[in-house]
């Protein structure tokens, strides 16, 4: 096999391939990322070659070398909830290939360029809103979706605690239990809450998928009346609920879609060889009862 | 070098089953222990080697009190141990197995050639040269890997070998070799304590001849002193007036017709007849392939060629499931393996052929399976008599084996094949056995009756087929048939 | 190559463990004792360290959060009475939850459900064959068999698939008074399962077969039909657990589900079950699905932190488990 | 009744299960000529249906990636030997891994390492002296101490750790050549392993004591000891895998690692070894972690789909495993 056709061989030279590496598709968020990034692709005419880690930070090292074996032109990283990736960045570098990361930017590493929202901001939105709807104050509860290891979640949680911890109406309390990010954590981590909380006024999820098991168990205890719930993502089943104008009041959009067409778009301007924005954060706009629908429609379409 | 056991008494739960049992022998003495199954023998056996404590009593080794709190003391004070049950690693080599915690080794790492010498040197000095130390231990029929055992208790050069039913899965020129064994070892003052239920080789061999009944001793004596038919009497604790049942009536009809029966390999054109009301015994060396055929018959293994007719009509079994529902039965010839469910009771063990026969709806009934089983340990004598709950496991060798019989006896069964039924088994359970297989035949049903034991194959039979390298070699009228003819038939080699 | 060993460390401990015991059906009831005691402890800890335990609502969430787990720990306790294991049924959890909820779509919500539950059957069918037809090692069957299943899961959905219809919430959220249904279910399903292992036939054949397999061959019962009877029922508690979770979650994920086999060999063995096979009770099975979910609970009441949760539970299971152990020693 | 037996001297030692085949320190080594073909047909499949497999960069990848799962398989392997098996290996390659990567704050990188591989042993060491000192089911013991190590290691850090010293990398990224000196690490233990396992006493007693260790403590050797000895060295490979992963991949996360144990103990079965114990082969399992490597690789570099991969590599290790099996029976 000679070296100049590699997987991108097939014919016209002018065809691309972009790799996607990532690290995990067991979630919505990240494979609604990486089918927004294929569908932008098809538009475009480009190949893409997506891979996934299964959640190991190995796996994804081997994969971008898998990727660079097959001689992809560029690299979408989606990292999901980890740090940085060494290994990766380094052996991309070395191959002379640009690197585009979506969702997560790396505290370490070169990459060309990051796409991503600003979820220290989504959490401060949320927190802000709550205050509002709760003007006496009381008692929030935060889920956490894993342990620190993964920033996102503590940007968001940092955030809310930011807007509402120097209020001295509310008192926070932190769920032991980590809701994995999942519907059914979410679902018994409020549960076990509630066992001991009752005086709950608002569960803040650090995703949205928490958020809808949360609500399950709180409509479980008869508490809807009581309770209201703040979420992160635009999760599809979350703006739904947001605009039946239940107890699930707002969220804050991070959205997978717009991230993974923007990631693409920015992979083919700098394969132009166009000079592109280094960083770009994506504006979280917050989702309410009043807006939710067109949100709705949006995802839709 | 004397060994002294004074007045030892062990219990299992609440059941005593050894009360105050003493024994003295010193070195050059065959100290043999016979009893029925179920005596207390082994346990006796696994106290001496430090397996199970006793309760109270004490042993004496040259006038020192020992205090054996694990095998590994046993060994340590110069008593081995060859154990009823098989314990080699069948995935390590002989040489291995022999030289286990021993081998040799340079620099650190194992020396395999000077290895295998030591095991070749250990293999001939107990005079089984025919073994290859490199073969897999579980590559070796049992035969050889009880010689194996033996060779590896001698390799620590022990002042007491204590040997538990080493006979049981020895025959022919493997016996002779324990036994010319057995007397150099006398020589070299080595006490011997033998258990086994062939009274004619402990007769033979014996210095001293220890009878336990019920986990007592009933009897201390010499060979010169005593009699096959008093040691009988004193372990089954009654007289056993006759040993093998009348001459049965001319039987009826064929039942099973088997012709040029064959699986390469294992047995060639094999024809024969059972006939309704007969017995016929099947003769034949270890590794004459009868328990291959067997295992063929019962529908275990294909039938490669030949033909097997039931009632006439040809029956070709592929599974045993089908063998039974068409009214077979086999007793196999290991009943750890293949005979019983050590994890189980004895209830669920007898009950396990018969799993469909008793239900209630989709249920099985627990009451008529209690009484059936329960009517079957009472029928069989199976020890201890309320025995039913208790793990198998727990059972004598002999009782483990009555169970099994019972177990096939539930199945009602039209043809009974039995391997090897009285391996293990004392002398007042085989009467029991003769006689229930006689009274099944009596009552129309056909048996075969496997049988390394001459006696046996005549006295209890009506017929005898002989088996040699996998072919029938001869068959004679019990009432007619002499052991030496058997036995030539056997060993003869063809023409 | 055949082996002869007759003190093959699983039987010496069956006798050892056994020996001076009362036995029912030829299995043992003393780490049900044991369990018992375990479990009048735990609670009095709990109901003195803390003040949420006996509360109706803390009481009502841990029926809830025992089913998954109790239905799976059956399974997968006749699995392990075969001398075999089950580590697909998380995956069939997720599988049988997205497709129960994508089906209502077409199909009636009973009707959906009972196809997912079917599928989950086939799942364990499919390895018991393996395992049984081929004589295949358990382990890694049930393992690829993980792998494979979890990716149809998300085959069928990558995202999750959360039913408008109300019906499909009522299985998972039905209360039969302060017991949610989903409870009673499990407790249905482990009185029935108590009576097949003890009472019938082929529960009978399944110890059997944990213990010695070539006997029970020769005793004319098929080992085959058997041992892919209990993948089957395996499949079968998975399929069920994840149809009720689904419906309890209100939203079924591709994802759930992972290492929820863990837990379920883990009641299984708290609860004294031998995985060489032929030894275990559903009672203390049940005894080991309650243990582990009052370690969870206590460690949620007390606040204590995710990872030490972690670190904590782990300690405990070990101490459970000595404690069963120790018991089996005196009494041996 | 006299009862005299005779045998015809001819009646020799070896049965069908061994017929034709050679010993070395007396055991079978039929799973690897199995295991040579399926390599042979797997390499050849992947160098004719991908241009991308023989590239230098791609076979350089194969090496890499096989490290891992390669120092835990033969690990495992020890284990799975004695009849047990370690489910924490996972858990261990993140405590390790992170311990190392915290450590060199304050003490030179080789110390950090090796303290780090020492903790490693530490927990292999605990969990054998659980499993043999108190005789505790092996999978329930690990599996404990998968979550308790897995708690801890995020105890130790809840946030990943990337150091910027580039002397961390040097480990995981410095190439001998066109051979990644991980790789080399690896071929060297499994080269030392095998010479452990099949011309030491203590490799020998490993083997034996999966055979039967009843036997092997009347022969007055310490099965207590040995079994020890066994998981210490499944965690020293984990510990090690650990620190190389952690160095490889250039940061460390506590949350690394899940599900380690299940491609090292595949690796082992795909090899022959028997997870009863007392059988199995380093050369074996070495070919088991290959295989798995290039199921991966095959995937991938034919682009399968992330969800399609995961049902591929479960239906081709029961495909592999199928073979093993039908070639054993075969020769049996
Ligand atoms: N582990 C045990 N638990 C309970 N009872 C036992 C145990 N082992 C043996 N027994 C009982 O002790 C008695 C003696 O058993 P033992 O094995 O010593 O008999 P034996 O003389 O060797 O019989 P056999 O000739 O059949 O081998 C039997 O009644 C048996 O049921
Ligand atoms: N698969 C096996 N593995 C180990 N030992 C066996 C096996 N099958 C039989 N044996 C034992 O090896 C000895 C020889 O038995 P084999 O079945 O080879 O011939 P056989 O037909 O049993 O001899 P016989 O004609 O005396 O029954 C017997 O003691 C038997 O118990
Ligand atoms: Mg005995
Ligand atoms: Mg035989």
């Amino acid at each position: 096999s000679s070296d100049n056709d590699g997987s991108s061989g097939d014919g016209k030279s002018k065809s691309r391939t972009v790799g996607v590496a990532n690290f995990t598709l067991g979630g919505p968020y990240f494979n609604g990322m990486d089918r927004a990034i294929k569908a932008q692709a098809e538009g475009k005419g480009v190949k893409v070659i997506s891979t996934d880690a299964n959640g190991d930070a190995a796996k994804l090292a081997a994969n971008v070398e898998d990727l660079i074996s097959r001689k992809v032109d560029a690299v979408i990283i989606s990292g999901g909830p980890l740090e940085s990736a060494p290994a990766a960045l380094n052996s991309l570098k070395a191959a002379k290939i640009p690197v585009i990361l979506v969702d997560r930017k790396f505290q370490t590493g070169e990459y060309t360029s990051w796409i991503g929202p600003d979820n220290q901001r989504i959490g401060v939105q949320d927190g802000e809103f709550l205050a509002q709807q709760l003007p006496q104050g009381g008692k929030v509860a935060i889920i956490k979706g894993g342990p620190a290891d993964n920033s996102i979640g503590l940007a968001r949680t940092n955030g809310l605690k930011s807007a509402l911890g120097k209020d001295s109406k509310f008192t926070l309390v932190e769920a032991p239990d980590f809701g994995n990010w999942g519907s059914d954590g979410g679902l018994s981590v409020t549960e076990s809450l509630l066992a001991s909380h009752k005086d709950l006024k608002a569960v803040f999820c650090e995703n949205d998928a928490m958020c809808l098991g949360a609500q399950r168990a709180i409509a479980n205890a008869n508490l809807s009346s009581q309770i209201i719930i703040a979420g992160v993502d635009g999760q599809l089943e979350a703006l739904q609920e947001i605009a039946k104008g239940g107890n699930y009041v707002v969220t804050g959009l991070n959205s997978a879609d717009q991230i993974g067409r923007l990631g693409l778009d920015r992979a083919i301007e700098v394969l132009d060889g166009k000079s592109v924005e280094k960083d770009t954060v994506v504006d979280s706009p917050q989702i309410t009862k009043k807006n939710a629908q067109e949100f709705i429609d949006k995802s839709k379409s | 070098m004397t060994l002294e056991v004074r007045a030892v008494r062990k219990a299992y739960g609440s059941v005593e089953v050894l009360h105050g049992v003493d024994l003295a022998g010193s070195g050059g003495d065959v100290v043999a222990v016979v009893g029925a199954n179920g005596a207390g023998k082994s346990t006796l056996i696994k106290i001496l080697s430090g397996a199970e404590s006793l309760d109270s009593g004490e042993l004496w080794l040259d006038g020192q009190r020992l205090a054996l709190r694990s095998p590994h003391d046993a060994q340590a004070a110069g008593i081995r141990t060859v154990y009823q049950e098989l314990t080699l690693i069948s995935g390590l080599s002989v040489t291995e197995n022999l030289l286990l915690g021993r081998m040799p080794r340079r620099a650190g790492l194992i020396d395999w050639t000077e290895a295998h010498r030591r095991a070749r040197g250990l293999l001939d000095e107990a005079g089984f040269s025919g073994i290859d130390p490199a073969t897999l231990a579980g590559d070796l029929t049992v035969a050889r890997q009880q010689m194996v055992e033996i060779a590896k208790a001698l390799a620590s050069e022990p002042r007491v070998l204590v040997l538990d039913e080493p006979s049981a899965v020895l025959a022919g020129s493997d016996l002779d070799a324990l036994f010319a064994l057995i007397r150099r070892l006398q020589e070299r003052n080595v006490l011997i304590i033998y258990v086994s239920h062939r009274l004619a080789e402990v007769t033979e061999l014996a210095t001293s001849i220890v009878v336990i009944r019920d986990g007592t001793v009933v009897k201390t004596t010499e060979p010169a002193r005593t009699s096959e038919d008093e040691l009988i009497t004193l372990m089954a604790g009654r007289k056993l007036e006759r040993i093998y049942p009348d001459a049965r009536p001319e039987p009826g009809g064929e039942l099973l017709a088997v012709r040029g029966l064959s699986r390469p390999g294992e047995f060639e054109d094999v024809s024969f007849t059972l006939r309704a009301g007969e017995i016929v015994g099947m003769f034949g060396l270890v590794g004459a392939g009868r328990s291959e055929l067997a295992r063929c018959l019962f529908g275990d293994t294909r039938v490669a060629s030949g033909t097997v007719c039931l009632d006439g009509a040809p029956v070709r079994f592929d599974r045993p499931a089908a063998a039974i529902s068409a009214g077979l039965a086999l007793v196999t010839e290991d009943r750890k393996r293949t005979g019983m469910v050590a994890s189980m009771s004895v209830r669920d063990n007898i009950a396990l052929a018969t799993l469909q026969a008793r239900k209630r709806g989709p249920l099985i009934d627990r009451r008529r399976q209690k009484a059936t089983v329960n009517d079957m340990i009472a029928k069989f004598d199976i020890r201890p008599g309320d025995c039913a709950a208790l793990p198998i496991a727990t059972l004598s060798g002999g009782n483990q084996q009555k169970s099994i019989l019972a177990k096939w006896l539930l199945a009602g069964p039209r043809v009974l094949i039995l391997d090897e039924p009285t391996r293990g088994v004392d002398m007042a359970t085989r009467v029991d056995i003769y006689r229930t297989i006689d009274t099944l035949a009596r009552s129309g049903h056909a048996v075969l009756l496997i049988s390394s034991d001459l006696a046996e194959v005549i006295g209890a039979t009506d017929r005898v087929l002989v088996m040699r390298n996998g072919r029938i070699s001869g068959e004679i009228r019990s009432d007619v048939a002499t052991e030496d003819q058997v036995l030539g038939y056997s060993i003869r080699e063809a023409a | 190559m055949t082996s002869r060993r007759l003190t093959k460390p699983a039987e010496a401990t069956a006798t050892s463990s056994s020996r001076g015991l009362r036995f029912i059906g030829g299995r043992p009831i003393t780490p049900m004792g044991v369990l018992v005691f375990l479990l009048v402890v735990l609670v009095a800890v709990m109901a003195l360290s803390t003040d949420g335990f006996l509360s109706e609502r803390n009481l009502t969430n841990l029926l809830k959060q025992m089913v998954t787990t109790g239905l799976l720990a059956f399974g997968m306790l006749v699995v392990i009475l075969t001398g075999g294991i089950d580590l697909s049924v998380g995956s069939v959890v997720a599988f049988t939850g997205i497709v129960s909820a994508g089906l209502i779509a077409d199909l009636p919500i009973p009707v959906a459900m009972a196809v997912a539950i079917a599928a989950g059957i086939g799942f364990g069918l499919i390895n018991g064959m393996l395992i049984a037809g081929f004589n295949l090692a358990p382990f890694v069957v049930t393992l690829a068999a993980l792998t494979t299943i979890r990716g149809l899961a998300f085959v069928y959905s990558e995202v999750p698939i959360a039913p408008s219809d109300p019906g499909f919430f009522s299985l998972g959220t039905a209360m039969l008074g302060p017991i949610p249904l989903t409870t009673v279910i499990m407790f249905a399903v482990f009185i029935a399962g108590g009576i097949f292992l003890s009472q019938t036939p082929a529960g009978r054949a399944i110890y059997a077969i944990g213990g010695n397999a070539e006997t029970v061959r020769l005793a004319g019962i098929s080992v085959r039909k058997h041992v892919v009877l209990a993948y089957g029922i395996s499949g079968a508690c998975a399929g069920l657990a994840g149809v009720i979770l689904a419906s309890r979650v209100g939203i079924a994920q591709p994802s759930v589900g992972v290492a929820f086999e863990l837990d379920a060999i883990a009641a299984c063995v708290i609860g004294g079950a031998s995985l060489a096979g032929g030894r275990g009770s559903v009672k203390a099975a049940f005894g080991g699905v309650v243990v582990l979910a009052l370690i969870n609970n206590l460690l949620n009441l007390h606040g204590v932190q995710s990872y030490w949760q972690q670190v904590l539970k782990g300690l405990i299971i070990v101490a459970v488990i000595l404690v069963q152990r120790r018991s089996q020693r005196r009494r041996a």
